[in-house]
């Protein structure tokens, strides 16, 4: 076997080596680079920023454990942006994992003095998909008589004057596949013409990208970087923030893999 | 360091460990794993589900006098017909329901949201290279899904060019896909290294 | 009865999307009009897989994917099963072996039919071994590692993956590269699509799936369907074509039209 | 009966779901449409509810068999259907008994263990993806090259270092994402809703019944 041949059938556990060093080293001793922040991001930012304390912003966690990672610090971090504005935060899942996570980041917020009910709600699951989505859209108090924690949402301060999605300052949707911002946009942001954003899984962007360009969605957070570049803005860098160089040097080996593998495959082409 | 003295701290990084080692080599403490994630995600979701069951049918019945919510309960409840041979056919009755509203749903919200909207959005002035590029680009791909013409001349040549642009699509959801998988790793690591070990500042 | 404001061009494009449907749907089924849909090149390729697979004496390998037929992605499962009845009869002209890899119990019988009445309609019903077929695991992961393991120790000189695939599209993909296969894969999973492209020989995207399974199996409504498919798109383009026009001229009439 | 009742209640149901959006009856502010559109919507919703259970039948027929017959991997088998029970005996009454231990319990036991093993397998992919780079994404044809040298410059855009290199690359990056990749999947989006229709409608009048599956 010629040396060019080998190099291309290298043991692949070398590089699953290669590559956890490349993501561990930087994440314990970290780099520094600079971050950019992308027009999309600020969009959601802007967004937020043009909203007045007492509004209430709708949340719908639409993720999974598979997909968490990239989607769940930008809302904590829109949360955290949310509570510095005083604007009040209502949650709603159509995905079975959803509601856990809200609670996750309404903990905080309990602690530091926001009322269930009045200032915070996690109205939970709702099964159904696509139906259930429009279902809420089009009625939110029929739809979730009863909360995430059993308590019944008629008479809650929050709830009061919410009709249907409209009667929400703005919609943002996290989400990591479908049901989600497809299902939001063709359901909801069509026939009622709501303010809705978006916060994405990477993997989803590229599908999402023709919404934001036709303005059914009015911001778009991408991934994990979307997330970072929302710490920046609000000036709270947290964990995605923290990720940002194990990124850099995580691509760094992938391209170099794409490029190894390839001379090796084109020079071993020409040998033969 | 500063290793965290939480015993479910301990068990989630233990079973991460576990569920990696599969890239390493397939092993019985990753099946074992494997098999614990798959049965608690069946069994969270029946919980979640049992949840919705008796908030939004049992307990209207029951509390509300709301008798109209058997039907659906009937409908569910015929879904595990298929479980038994002799009255299975019954099952079809609640997927047709099902499949019929999400059909009927589906036709207008795609029409509306995918189909009208997106050819409005494409409807744009030829007056840049980035307006020229979307408006044959989206014309181009179309053309090469048209199946029911040969491919020859001005139209092959056009459809071709739409598959390059699809080329260069599908090259941009790679780029993506990669810093989405990085992402699901930096998490892992981020629990295990940080919420673990106490290695992270 | 009211119309609801905003809606009337929605509606009439609704009611003439069907209507086109409906009709081309009905011609097809009664004889009077078969839309002639064009073979797909991706076809071809799998025609120079086996063909390649033969010269070296190695086996074919097929999977119709992982979705099941009773999901979503149905209709991807089924075109995976179509391509695999055209898999079967070629193996069975040029004598050479095939496996297919099943991870959907449902499944597993189906194919099992059409590759043994593949073989009695090219009179080689020898051919069919009860390990033509095999169900590895209904679990993802395992499933990937079953054939991965059957690429390396049966040496597959061709890999053809027909259907919906998720994320182990890059362990076949990869595995098939390694042991040097010809691969032709085809799916409207979206997500997988760049991945097929970047390690197989041809890759059939979206809808050529749907259209390779109607021009093989010949199925009146599916071809039908797609010619009503094809007369919506021209229109389609025509619309849009004229609306840039109009936009590039200063007129705005065709958008607001489409807002009514 | 067998065979007319489900294309029966297909239809009815799909149209009314359909005519929702585009008519309405009566003078009150909600049209009669509306009203049962909404009641249809509430009531999918319930029955959506008990189909998630199906999958678990399933799985626990195939695992209770390994378990009785004690085939090979059994233990794992009896792992998978005791978690099973488990969680969902401990969601259930958690859920309807909110703020008491067994609550915390099922917070703790989705925080620390479904959470992070399901993250763990689907950070595996990160492995993958390195090793495909590395062994299988090859130049092999022209139109292979055009989508690696696509996906090398979105990632170059993307990753911070990349600006640090070259501070034209997240623009590139950025223009790649907002004009062919539109383009593209927009002409995909606009095609597959047309599929989508075709699909849905065929499906409506009963001309597809392959959800109803074949078998009498």
């Amino acid at each position: 076997m010629s040396f060019l041949s080998k190099l291309q059938n290298i043991d692949r556990r070398v590089i699953y080596v290669i590559v956890l060093l490349a993501l561990a080293i930087p994440l314990i001793n970290p780099l520094g680079i600079p971050l950019s922040i992308s027009p999309l991001t600020e969009d959601v930012y802007n967004l937020v920023e043009s909203l007045q304390p007492g509004d209430v912003v709708l949340m719908s966690l639409d993720y999974s454990p598979g997909g968490s990672p990239d989607v769940h610090p930008q809302a904590v971090a829109v949360a955290e942006h949310l509570y510095k504005k005083g604007v009040k935060m209502a949650m709603v899942s159509f995905w079975d994992a959803g509601p856990m996570y809200g609670e996750q980041i309404l903990k905080k917020y309990e602690e530091q003095g926001l009322v269930y009910g009045t200032d915070v709600v996690n109205l939970g699951f709702v099964s159904g998909g696509e139906t259930a989505i429009r279902q809420f859209g089009f009625d939110v108090p029929g739809t979730v008589k009863v909360d995430f924690r059993g308590k019944n949402t008629a008479g809650m301060p929050i709830m009061e004057g919410i009709k249907d999605a409209r009667d929400f300052a703005l919609v943002i949707d996290f989400v990591s596949g479908n049901p989600g911002i497809n299902e939001w946009v063709r359901q909801v942001q069509g026939p009622l013409g709501i303010k809705l954003a978006a916060g994405a899984v990477t993997v989803n962007v590229p599908q999402t990208m023709p919404f934001v360009q036709s303005g059914q969605v009015l911001g778009l957070l991408q991934g994990l970087r979307g997330a970072a570049e929302y710490e920046i803005l609000i000036g709270v860098p947290g964990t995605a923030a923290a990720g940002m160089d194990a990124q850099s040097l995580g691509h760094m080996a992938i391209i170099a893999f794409i490029l190894v593998g390839n001379i090796a495959f084109l020079l071993d082409k020409k040998v033969k | 360091m500063n290793i965290s003295s939480n015993p479910w701290v301990w068990f989630s990084a233990f079973g991460m460990i576990a569920i990696f080692s599969f890239a390493f080599k397939e092993n019985p403490i990753y099946r074992a794993f494997e098999h614990l994630y798959v049965g608690s995600a069946a069994g969270y979701a029946i919980g979640v589900n049992i949840d919705n069951i008796v908030k939004r049918a049992i307990r209207p019945i029951l509390q509300e006098g709301e008798f109209v919510l058997i039907i659906p309960i009937i409908l569910g409840v015929l879904l595990y017909a298929r479980f038994f041979k002799s009255i299975a056919w019954l099952s079809r009755w609640s997927m047709a329901f099902l499949v019929g509203i999400g059909s009927g749903l589906s036709i207008y919200g795609v029409v509306n949201s995918q189909f009208l909207a997106q050819i409005r959005a494409t409807m744009i002035p030829l007056n840049s290279v980035n307006n020229v590029v979307m408006v044959f680009g989206v014309l181009s791909i179309l053309l090469y899904f048209f199946f029911s013409m040969e491919q020859k001349g001005a139209i092959k040549h056009s459809a071709s060019f739409g598959r390059w642009i699809m080329m260069v699509t599908f090259g941009v959801s790679f780029g993506n896909v990669v810093m989405g998988r990085i992402s699901l790793m930096l998490g892992a690591l981020q629990d295990i290294l940080g919420g673990w070990l106490g290695l992270l500042g | 009865m009211t119309f609801l404001t905003g809606t009337y061009f929605l509606f009439a494009t609704t009611l003439v999307m069907a209507i086109i449907t409906v009709v081309a749907v009905n011609l097809s089924k009664s004889g009077a009009w078969t839309p002639n849909i064009r073979r797909i090149a991706g076809l071809d390729s799998i025609e120079e897989a086996v063909g390649r697979a033969t010269e070296m004496g190695n086996p074919v390998h097929f999977t119709p994917g992982l979705g099941d037929v009773t999901a979503e992605v149905a209709p991807q499962t089924f075109a995976g099963l179509e391509v695999l009845g055209f898999v079967t009869e070629l193996t069975a002209k040029y004598n050479t072996e095939l496996i297919v890899t099943i991870r959907i119990p449902n499944v597993f019988p189906i194919a099992q039919e059409i590759v043994r009445q593949g073989y009695i309609a090219a009179g080689k019903p020898d051919m069919f071994k009860e390990d033509t077929v095999r169900f590895l695991s209904s679990e993802q992961f395992a499933y990937a590692a079953g054939v991965m393991g059957i690429f390396h120790r049966q040496k597959v000189a061709a890999n053809i993956m027909m259907g919906a695939f998720w994320a182990e599209s890059l362990l076949f993909a990869e595995a098939g590269a390694q042991v040097g296969a010809i691969q032709v894969a085809g799916t409207a999973a979206m997500a997988q699509i760049p991945f097929f492209v970047a390690a197989c020989d041809y890759t059939l995207i979206g809808e050529e799936l749907y259209a390779g399974g109607a021009y093989l199996s010949q199925d009146k409504v599916k071809l039908g369907s797609i010619g009503g498919q094809d007369i919506i798109k021209g229109i389609t383009m025509a619309l849009i074509l004229a609306g840039s026009l109009m936009a590039t001229a200063g007129s705005q009439m065709l958008v607001d039209l489409l807002k009514k | 009966m067998r065979r007319e009742v489900p294309i029966v209640i297909t239809f009815v149901v799909g149209i009314i779901m359909l005519l929702t959006n585009f008519i309405k009856i009566g003078a009150g502010e909600v049209g009669l449409i509306q009203q049962w559109s909404s009641e249809l919507s509430n009531w999918v919703i319930i029955v959506a509810a008990f189909a998630v259970g199906l999958a678990s039948v399933n799985l626990m027929k195939i695992h209770s068999n390994n378990i009785t017959r004690q085939r090979p991997g059994w233990v794992n088998s009896l792992i998978l259907v005791g978690s099973l029970i488990a969680f969902a005996i401990i969601g259930t009454i958690a859920r309807l008994n909110p703020g008491t231990a067994t609550a915390e319990l099922n917070q703790n036991l989705f925080d620390y263990v479904m959470s992070p093993l399901g993250a763990a397998m689907f950070a595996i992919l990160c492995f993958y993806i390195a090793s495909a780079s590395y062994r299988a994404f090859r130049m092999r044809s022209a139109e292979a090259t055009v989508l690696l040298i696509a996906a090398v410059l979105v990632m170059l855009g993307r990753a911070p270092i990349g600006e640090l290199m070259w501070n034209q690359f997240p623009g590139i990056a950025k223009w790649l994402l907002d004009i062919p990749n539109t383009a593209g999947q927009r002409a995909i989006m606009i095609g597959a809703a047309i599929g989508g229709f075709a699909t849905s409608l065929r499906i409506l009048l009963g001309i597809e019944r392959g959800h109803l599956g074949g078998a009498e």
